[in-house]
């Protein structure tokens, strides 16, 4: 059983957030620091605008895989979605010669798939597990029958802008990824939506006696995450130049692990955006640092491994000090 | 007297921000059932749990026949001879009847679980619970709650323990049910155990009880080593540090039209056409044993179930609400009998448990919700509830069960609306918080709206409802009002034929 | 019995490659009169159960490309326990004593040579181009993990150095997957690092990764004249960037006909059931330079 | 709260078992006659044979994988243990010149692996998914670089007969596949083990206070886990005659997803071992058909995420009929 903390309960709400989340901000602080003291070019500039661009993918996805968790669920299909999302914009975009209308295509085929998802778990109440991993066979499916297996070509030239379109020195899919963690942390701690997600994460029979409308809730959870892969694949192929019916396999399992990391609890009902942007920017910082200190590939899985571990115990450690003290 | 065989001596047990068990020392001795009460949050649950090694002491002291001990989990203190019923159901809902009851102590043979023998000791404890017709191999899910919680106490018989704890095993239990308890408490208090019972209800302590202790905010407050002589009121006050005369309070009221209207409703667990009214300003209560169909007609009636026959009719138009949200918005709220499976969010704040439904009514630019005025409400009701808490962002899990109760209620009060349903709202809840409750209802009522209470509680229907219906395997039989509803008329409908 | 029935079976069915592989067969198969089963072979596991369920349909033999050469000898094994006849394809079997299978007629390109074209393809650029190759540096997109991948790019790294390159100025970058974005996100951190060089060839395994290579240059701001990148097959990922309207820094790529070594293949093995002659231990293909200027006539050329 | 079901309450055990899992031996039983009536070559000896062959691996590792998801874990790690198994056996096997100390050693590092995700998950209280996650990636990495990489040749022929060595027409993986449903379906139905590793993943609060030593039970069943998944690594490598680190990804999932096809509940506390059969079976099938039927790639994605909904899809109605009626 979790601890209470009432000398907390004077503090303002963000710093409590942040102290109960701080087992993993301490790693990540230290990390960060340990980083930028040994690694050469690690603190420059376009080091860490790589490093962003790199976890846009991961990040955007994070979010609402957060939500899906929190709701006790979970997406396997994220991967599958991004590839067709890629893959019809970029036919559709061909075809119609209309940015605008692949751009809508691919996000569209993304939230549909998303909606599909929720509507057979919610409604023939399917284990999403099993429910999002014949939709991940499936869709990957989909999205080579659309290209024909082959990467698809883009014509029209705009569409690359989307991938590059740049503000204040950040492009479009780093913004996207910081918009996704406003947003879904604005809906996650200050909408009723969000709290009701959580609510039936913990407990989905008693919020359905309370008022919850849980399948109405799950559909939404999961077509916005849907969407938001969309949108990402979207991004992915305008910055690639190209739709590839093969991109991002494995990339569910490193969302998840992200999300997990960031002490949101696979049983649902536990969530916090903080920790999934601190699991987000760990795992990042790791693999860029042993991208700039030339680890070998062999020893990147050890090091992945033990970091994950590592994380996830002091985690544990730090909380049930807590609890203890 | 003989030398006390379980002494408890100085023991402290902290949680963070909570002193849960403030330096309590009492004794207990063989052959003496010994009543351990006091207000919700008092630590009764948790000197049980020190007793069976799942809290630990962080002072103090265990002395069992003699020696001192200090458990670090269960199965040490399984071994030194202590069986503990908890509070809330610890079963294994996919095992049978017989694998629950032999949980941690399957017979086996090399390993092999002896399949026979595995029978034939649940089938003898079974007979003994009184539960003979309950078959071995059943699911346990598919049980009653009060069937449950007699898996649970066979579980402890069979341990063959010295010490057996039961912590408020009544409070789900049916009439009969109950009277097979305390037959068993008697046989083991015969056999020479020491029987440990917390309870909240005292006519279970002057009836089976031999000693009671009344502990308050976590320290002991005194020992009483025989009843003789003991008064009701004054064990009362010694438990909430005040005096209450008459729990029930009962407050008469004018009363308005009809509010909702069942005609001749059927369903799942409501086997004949059931028919009632209910008016505004009016407390209706529902008695019945457990199994009775009074949950399960109210369930037709809040759109957690949908009726095969018959109509509801609520604020004069006929209505048929396809989930719990839609009669919450009408204006019909339940409040769930099972705590932990209908109720709580566990892991969630007492603030969000609370506000799950009302915070609707709090938002901010119509999609926002306002923290400061969803924590102002919280902190209202656990001043008015007197709910024992940290504060409003502890964990509720982290709460007595009785608090957890509380939180569940005021999720409901604070909503708008017309019609409340309570399924069993003061099941393990203090005789001061009871006295706090009953009023609430009696205000509700005065306000105009109607409430219709669930309760197995004879006293308490029969004390503050204005009319009590009474069901018995799935049929509503009689609606009695309340100058009419003799505890004893009450039971005798009830009682199957 | 006359009906000839062969097995294609290919290591990543998904791959535009195979699939054309495989396409062109089934093609031959309709033109000549003989069926063609299409399956997929991506781990041993996979590639043992493929076997068995050719021999259940009666197939008499089949063409492979294994997921890993190694396997070679236990391929053989099975084949030969149901008297099936095997050509290899793409990638050859390898013994247990490290050197080709002989016994089993192949037809492929060789992961290093198609990597030294690489190499010489880039140095050739290099030199049109008037770069000082003290002032250049190579992105390597490296995939240890399969064995293809490391042969490819250590081929186009000796030829490169071959070529006057300076080996200190050779980044390594790992990738994950073979796909772009496993590419993109290991080449970032070798551009932030060495931002010095205002020169830059990248090569890898195959089109897909060096494309990663080139979207990360660009994230760095290196213009299409200041890259150089080669990669390896000529499939749609390649058209997708020659047609865009700007030149990349994806400068070319070495296109090697998908279709040719399917029909060839299938040819080969169909020839040797129906009239027993064994075909050759041994036919190497090659690459052909395909840059922006030229993509159109070669993928035509090449019947891709 | 699911139904009561009286009228069966009298009938035997194993019929019981049968009609509780019956929905899902429906779908098998219809689908294998469909296949046999309408697939050429189907109903051959040679093709069950090669059937049966070929789904060897996630045949074995599913019975483990069953005793996990009872307790209410999971295991994403296997997929790494086969390979690791398999490459340490190659490796040992050739540098001693023996086939039993090489064999010995891919299983000791099976089950070392295993005993290790138990103890991270039992000791300190981490998700195992998290922590499985941790150690599929550093397992991964300590295949490569115990293997260099590369997959390691054997020298020692003797080696080879351990995968082809036949019995009554069937080689030992098969009968290796066939001794672990038999002695799991066993240990879970007949032993204290089997009931305990139930009875925790019900309600491991409940077990633990009744006396259940959850800790050794769960390092124990990791244990197995790691063990047979060993077993399993070291036969795979005897069959291709290499230790392969790059072999089986992505087997988890499929291990993972023909227990829940059986009915295994993710959430712990109920298992099936006919179940787990019937779901590794309707697996093979669908795939040995679509083999056969010379189905294009891209359409077998299809067949197989539909497959996979569609069989859940109706047990589950199955099930909720059983209920109304
Ligand atoms: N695991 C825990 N973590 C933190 N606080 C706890 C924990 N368990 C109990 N407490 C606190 O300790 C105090 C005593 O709780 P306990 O459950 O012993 O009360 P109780 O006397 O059994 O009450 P009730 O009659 O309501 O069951 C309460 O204030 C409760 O909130
Ligand atoms: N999920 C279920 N499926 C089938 N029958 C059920 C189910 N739940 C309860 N029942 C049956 O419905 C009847 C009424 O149940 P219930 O125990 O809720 O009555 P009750 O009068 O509300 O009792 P109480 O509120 O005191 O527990 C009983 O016969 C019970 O066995
Ligand atoms: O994997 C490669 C494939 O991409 C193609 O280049 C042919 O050879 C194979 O080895
Ligand atoms: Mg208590
Ligand atoms: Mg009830």
């Amino acid at each position: 059983m979790a601890p209470v903390e009432p000398a907390r309960s004077g503090l303002p709400k963000p710093l409590r957030t942040l102290l109960d989340t701080s087992g993993l901000i301490a790693v990540f602080v230290l990390l960060f620091a340990g980083l930028a003291i040994f690694v050469p070019d690690f603190l420059t500039g376009r080091n860490i605008v790589g490093l962003l661009l790199s976890v846009t993918l991961i990040g955007s996805i994070a979010t609402t895989m957060m939500m899906v968790l929190a709701l006790g669920e979970v997406d396997l299909s994220v991967a599958s979605i991004v590839a067709l999302a890629g893959v019809v914009a970029a036919v559709v975009t061909s075809a119609s010669g209309s940015v605008t209308i692949g751009v809508m295509g691919g996000i569209a085929a993304g939230a549909a798939v998303g909606a599909f998802n929720g509507f057979v778990v919610a409604r023939f109440g399917i284990n999403s597990l099993i429910a999002t991993l014949a939709a991940m066979e499936f869709v990957r499916g989909l999205a080579y029958i659309t290209s024909g297996g082959d990467a698809v070509m883009i014509t029209v030239p705009e569409f690359f802008d989307l991938g590059s379109a740049a503000f204040l020195g950040l492009t479009l899919p780093v913004w996207t990824m910081i918009a996704c963690f406003i947003v879904f942390g604005v809906i996650l701690n200050m909408t009723s939506f969000g709290r009701n997600t959580l609510a039936t994460g913990g407990n989905a029979e008693a919020a359905s006696l309370a008022g919850v409308n849980v399948r109405k809730l799950k559909i939404t959870v999961f077509a916005l995450q849907g969407l938001i892969a969309g949108i990402a694949g979207v991004l992915l192929t305008s910055r690639m130049g190209l739709g590839d019916p093969n991109t991002s396999q494995g990339l569910e399992l490193a969302v998840i692990s992200a999300c997990v990391l960031g002490g949101v609890s696979l049983s649902g009902g536990v969530a916090s955006i903080t920790g999934v942007l601190v699991g987000v920017l760990i795992m990042g910082c790791v693999q860029n640092a042993m991208g700039l200190l030339n680890v070998p590939t062999f020893y990147q899985y050890l090091v992945r491994g033990a970091i994950l571990l590592l994380a996830v115990m002091f985690d544990r450690w730090k909380q049930t000090r807590r609890a203890g003290g | 007297m003989t030398d006390a065989y379980l002494r408890v001596e100085n023991v402290t047990v902290e949680f963070p921000g909570v002193k849960a068990l403030d330096g309590v020392s009492f004794s207990a001795h063989e052959g003496q059932v010994h009543a351990l009460m006091g207000e919700n949050g008092a630590g009764k649950s948790t000197l049980l749990k020190v007793l069976s090694g799942v809290n630990r002491l962080s002072e103090g002291c265990l002395y069992i026949g003699g020696e001192s001990y200090a458990f670090s989990n269960a199965r040490e203190a399984l071994k030194s001879g202590i069986a503990i019923i908890y509070q809330e159901l610890t079963l294994a809902p996919n095992l049978s009847v017989a694998e629950n009851l032999l949980m941690g102590q399957l017979p086996a043979h090399h390993g092999f679980v002896d399949r026979r023998r595995l029978r034939d000791k649940a089938l003898a404890i079974l007979e003994e619970l009184g539960e003979g017709k309950l078959h071995p191999s059943t699911r346990v899910r598919e049980l009653s709650v009060g069937q449950q919680q007699m898996i649970e106490i066979g579980r402890a018989l069979l341990r063959n323990a010295r010490i057996i704890a039961f912590d408020e095993p009544t409070s789900s239990l049916s009439v009969q049910e109950t009277r097979h308890l305390k037959r068993i408490v008697a046989r083991l208090r015969d056999e020479g155990k020491v029987v440990l019972y917390v309870t909240h209800r005292m006519e279970e302590v002057f009836e089976m009880c031999d000693a009671v202790t009344v502990f308050r905010d976590g320290r002991h407050i005194r020992t009483h080593d025989t009843l003789e002589g003991l008064d009701h009121d004054a064990l009362v006050s010694e438990m909430v540090g005040r005096d209450i005369n008459d729990v029930y309070g009962y407050r008469p009221r004018e009363q308005g039209d009809v509010l909702l209207r069942l005609d001749g409703i059927k369903g799942r667990g409501v086997t004949a056409p059931a028919s009632l009214d209910i008016r505004r300003g009016e407390v209706l209560g529902l008695f019945g044993l457990v199994g009775a169909g009074r949950s399960e007609l109210m369930r037709l009636v809040c759109g957690a179930e949908h009726a095969s026959e018959g109509a509801v009719v609520f604020k004069g138009a006929a209505c048929r609400f396809e989930s719990a949200q839609a009669a919450i918005r009408a204006g019909i709220a339940m409040c769930p009998e099972d705590r932990k499976t209908q109720g709580i969010f566990p892991v969630a704040s007492v603030s969000d448990n609370l506000n799950i439904s009302c915070r609707r009514f709090f938002k901010r630019l119509g999609l926002f919700r306002h923290p400061r005025r969803e924590t102002e409400n919280t902190l209202k009701y656990i001043q008015e509830l007197s709910i024992k808490t940290p504060g409003p962002r502890t964990p509720i899990a982290n709460l007595s069960g009785g608090n957890q109760q509380k939180v569940i209620l005021a999720r409901w009060l604070s909503e708008d609306i017309d019609l409340f349903v309570m399924d069993e709202p003061t099941r393990g809840i203090d005789v001061g918080a009871r006295r706090d409750i009953y009023s609430l209802l009696y205000d509700l009522a005065e306000q105009g709206k109607s409430v219709l209470v669930i309760s197995s509680d004879l006293a308490e229907v029969s004390s503050i409802c204005d009319r009590i219906g009474v069901m018995r395997g799935g049929e509503l039989l009689e609606i009695i009002p309340r100058e009419q509803a003799t505890p004893e008329r009450l039971l005798g409908l009830a009682l199957p034929a | 019995q006359d009906d000839v029935k062969i097995g294609f079976i290919v290591k990543k069915p998904e791959q535009a490659w195979f699939i054309n592989e495989q396409k062109a067969a089934s093609q031959l198969g309709e033109e000549k009169g003989f069926s063609v089963v299409r399956l997929a072979g991506e781990d041993g596991q996979q590639v043992l159960s493929a076997i068995d369920n050719l021999h259940s349909q009666g197939a008499q033999g089949f063409v492979i490309c294994p997921p890993d050469v190694r396997l070679g000898p236990a391929i053989v094994n099975r084949a030969e326990r149901y008297g099936m006849k095997v050509v290899t394809v793409d990638d050859r079997f390898v013994g247990s004593d490290g050197e080709p299978i002989a016994s089993v007629p192949h037809l492929g390109m060789s992961g290093y040579k198609i990597g030294q074209q690489v190499g010489e393809a880039i140095a050739a650029e290099m030199k049109a181009r008037g770069w000082d190759p003290e002032t250049v540096a190579a992105l390597r997109i490296s995939n240890y993990e399969l064995p293809t991948a490391k042969e490819r790019t250590d081929g186009a790294t000796q030829a490169l150095l071959a070529s006057g390159f300076v080996e200190g100025n050779i980044y390594d970058a790992p990738q994950q997957n073979t796909d772009t974005s496993s590419a993109f996100a290991a080449a970032s951190p070798i551009f932030s690092k060495h931002g010095d060089f205002d020169h830059w060839v990248i090569y890898a395994l195959n089109e897909e990764s060096v494309l990663g290579g080139v979207r990360a240059s660009e994230q760095y701001g290196l213009s299409p004249d200041q890259v150089i990148g080669v990669g390896i097959n000529g499939s749609g990922a390649a058209f997708a960037e020659f047609s865009r309207q700007k030149p990349t820094g994806f400068y070319g790529t070495m296109a090697v006909s998908s279709t040719m070594h399917g029909r060839q293949t299938a040819d080969n093995l169909y020839t040797w059931i129906k009239e027993g002659e064994k075909p050759r231990d041994n036919t190497e293909t090659t690459g052909t330079l395909m840059t922006r200027d030229n993509w159109e006539q070669v993928r035509a050329d090449l019947g891709l």
